[in-house]
């Protein structure tokens, strides 16, 4: 049984999400409200669902990684970009995918598929703790870091579970843009 | 005419890779699409059901319209065109990639078996292709393929940046006040440490002199650092340039000078430097402690 | 009579109010959304009354001045002011205790008491114009502007002043969390 969560309560941790603008821990929520932690996250649950059941907000809460935040449905996050800049240019977006997909992977291998501008992006990845590099033997790995399904809002962690979710949204972007071409003709 | 004639090539083609393979399912895939590919020719790709069946009917039908021999498809060219067929069909392009992965292991078995059958000579390209590319290593499955062409191929990456709140808050005086707590600590122990380096350089000065004790120039090295110091202090400006302290014709006032000016520096009394290396000018500049 | 507001369009400028995190002017948000001024400062009203009449809400859309905010509501302030990123990181704030304590301060001296990175301190808390560096003789002077008090919220403006209040203030610190201490043990 589901126990009922208090209005004020559920408020508080509402309003701990909007303000903080990046993911949050149960904990850290635990800590600023004073909340337990598994009622902080039972409150996050219904918080989640109640979101996703409302029609009419532009703003929803997901799980990023272990925390969790609240942020711009995708739908509208396009006509608020004007608003905040984002940080990542299209071509490093494409890098960083690469690598997620086939993390571990060799600089090598990545600079096969991209060419020279490859180091650049993996400076710039590494330098926003989005990506790490790891000696293997011989051999300088690149890995995702802890930071990747948070800074991106996933739910998921595991690599493998980050590949499902790339190949889904690969074809999700494939329809879209099929749909856009197919709208301006 | 023609599409007739293409079209029986791609049927040898694929008859002919039939007899090549050995597995089951790949031999039973290859009949199925030859099935498949007579449907195509009889233009029925668009009442197919399956999305499976229709993509590999488009590709088919790529193949035939563009007149690409089936011997020897540009894969790069061929996924190019085949992804623009496929958004216009609206086919689901997981499968899409897919096909384009067959059609890549159609490639690759040519390339592996046939070039020693038919002695099929190819020079280097100097551009790298897909067809280039070591799948030993990586790529080497059917979802690594489709994922990175795709991926490479298309406009846009599969993850974007949320919208989140900028949420910059302001500090409040608490924390400035543990903040200033904190930086005297801080300050106090860099102090602390300050000191220490500061007395093991003097050991060290103290050492390095007395190593020079013994050489030709023991006697005058300590007064030879003094004038050079004084020298220095008395020049109106706190830069300087080597020519400013000595006559650099003289060999012996130079060098006496120099070693002077190197002692000073590593008491980090003066900054020695060049704007050009190595043949510029020498500069000299107080760093104001006494 | 009010238009009807469709509700994309709604959402679009709730999501410009959500992550601004700012107070933004209608015009503002017309440029950020392509709406006209006028259909924007109609949704904007709809969305202030409906987010007043939602009860089960943390966040409130109010106008601050010439434009408009979505802040959390008074009653939740409390938890949640501390949980986002502060602007300063605690090393800067470090350099401006230090600066606020014994200005006016040369940059010299300021290195004596704390290494190398002051000169890229100074550089930033220049730019957030929180100090100014001002020629005195020979010798580089940093001080603070006037913005420093704003900044924190305190009524003295005198470097004296300003110096005997942060000293007051964490002799008070020290005593309160050596109370704290006590109380937890």
């Amino acid at each position: 049984m589901v126990s009922t969560v208090g209005t004020h309560e559920k408020q508080i941790v509402e309003s701990v999400l909007f303000s903080a603008g990046h993911p949050v821990s149960c904990k850290e929520i635990g800590i600023a409200t004073g909340l337990s932690g598994q009622k902080v996250h039972g409150i996050l649950r219904q918080l989640m669902k109640e979101y996703a059941e409302k029609k009419d907000t532009a703003m929803e809460i997901v799980k990023a990684g272990d925390k969790y935040v609240m942020q711009v449905k995708e739908a509208f996050a396009e006509s608020s970009m004007m608003i905040a800049e984002p940080e990542l240019s299209s071509d490093l977006l494409k890098t960083l995918s690469l690598i997620a997909f086939h993390q571990p992977v060799k600089q090598s291998n990545l600079r096969r598929l991209s060419g020279e501008k490859i180091y650049e992006h993996v400076d710039i990845l590494s330098s926003l703790k989005l990506i790490q590099t790891k000696k293997h033997r011989q051999t300088e790995m690149i890995t995702l870091t802890k930071h990747f399904p948070e800074y991106f809002g996933l739910d998921v962690t595991k690599p493998e579970d980050i590949r499902t979710y790339l190949m889904e949204k690969l074809a999700q972007n494939v329809v879209k843009s099929t749909h856009d071409d197919s709208k301006e003709r | 005419m023609d599409s007739i004639l293409v079209d029986n090539e791609v049927i040898h083609h694929l008859l002919f890779h039939k007899s090549l393979i050995d597995d089951y399912n790949d031999a039973s895939r290859i009949t199925y699409y030859v099935d498949l590919l007579e449907k195509t020719h009889e233009g029925n790709h668009v009442n197919m059901q399956d999305p499976f069946d229709r993509s590999i009917a488009i590709a088919f039908e790529l193949v035939m319209q563009q007149h690409l021999n089936p011997w020897d498809i540009d894969l790069v060219s061929f996924s190019t065109m085949y992804l623009k067929r496929a958004r216009e069909e609206r086919i689901d392009l997981i499968t899409a990639g897919r096909i384009i992965h067959m059609a890549w292991m159609v490639l690759k078995l040519q390339s592996d078996d046939l070039v020693v059958t038919l002695q099929h000579e190819q020079q280097p390209d100097d551009q790298l292709e897909w067809s280039d590319l070591d799948t030993s290593m990586w790529l080497s499955s059917e979802d690594e393929y489709s994922y990175t062409n795709l991926l490479l191929n298309l406009p846009d990456p599969p993850i974007g940046e949320p919208l989140r709140r900028q949420s910059k808050r302001k500090v409040t005086l608490i924390e400035l006040l543990d903040a200033f707590d904190e930086a005297r600590k801080e300050s106090l122990l860099f102090q602390q440490m300050e000191q220490a380096r500061k007395e093991a350089r003097e050991r060290l000065i103290v050492a390095s002199r007395k190593r020079m004790i013994g050489t030709a120039h023991e006697d005058n090295l300590e007064a030879d650092i003094d004038l050079v110091w004084d020298k220095i202090n008395s020049f109106p400006s706190d830069q300087m340039s080597l020519s400013d302290l000595c006559d650099i014709k003289d060999k012996e006032e130079l060098i006496r000078t120099l070693v002077s000016l190197l002692f000073l520096a590593y008491e980090q009394k003066v900054k020695v430097f060049q704007r050009q290396f190595p043949y510029g000018k020498i500069f000299i500049k107080t760093l104001g402690c006494t």
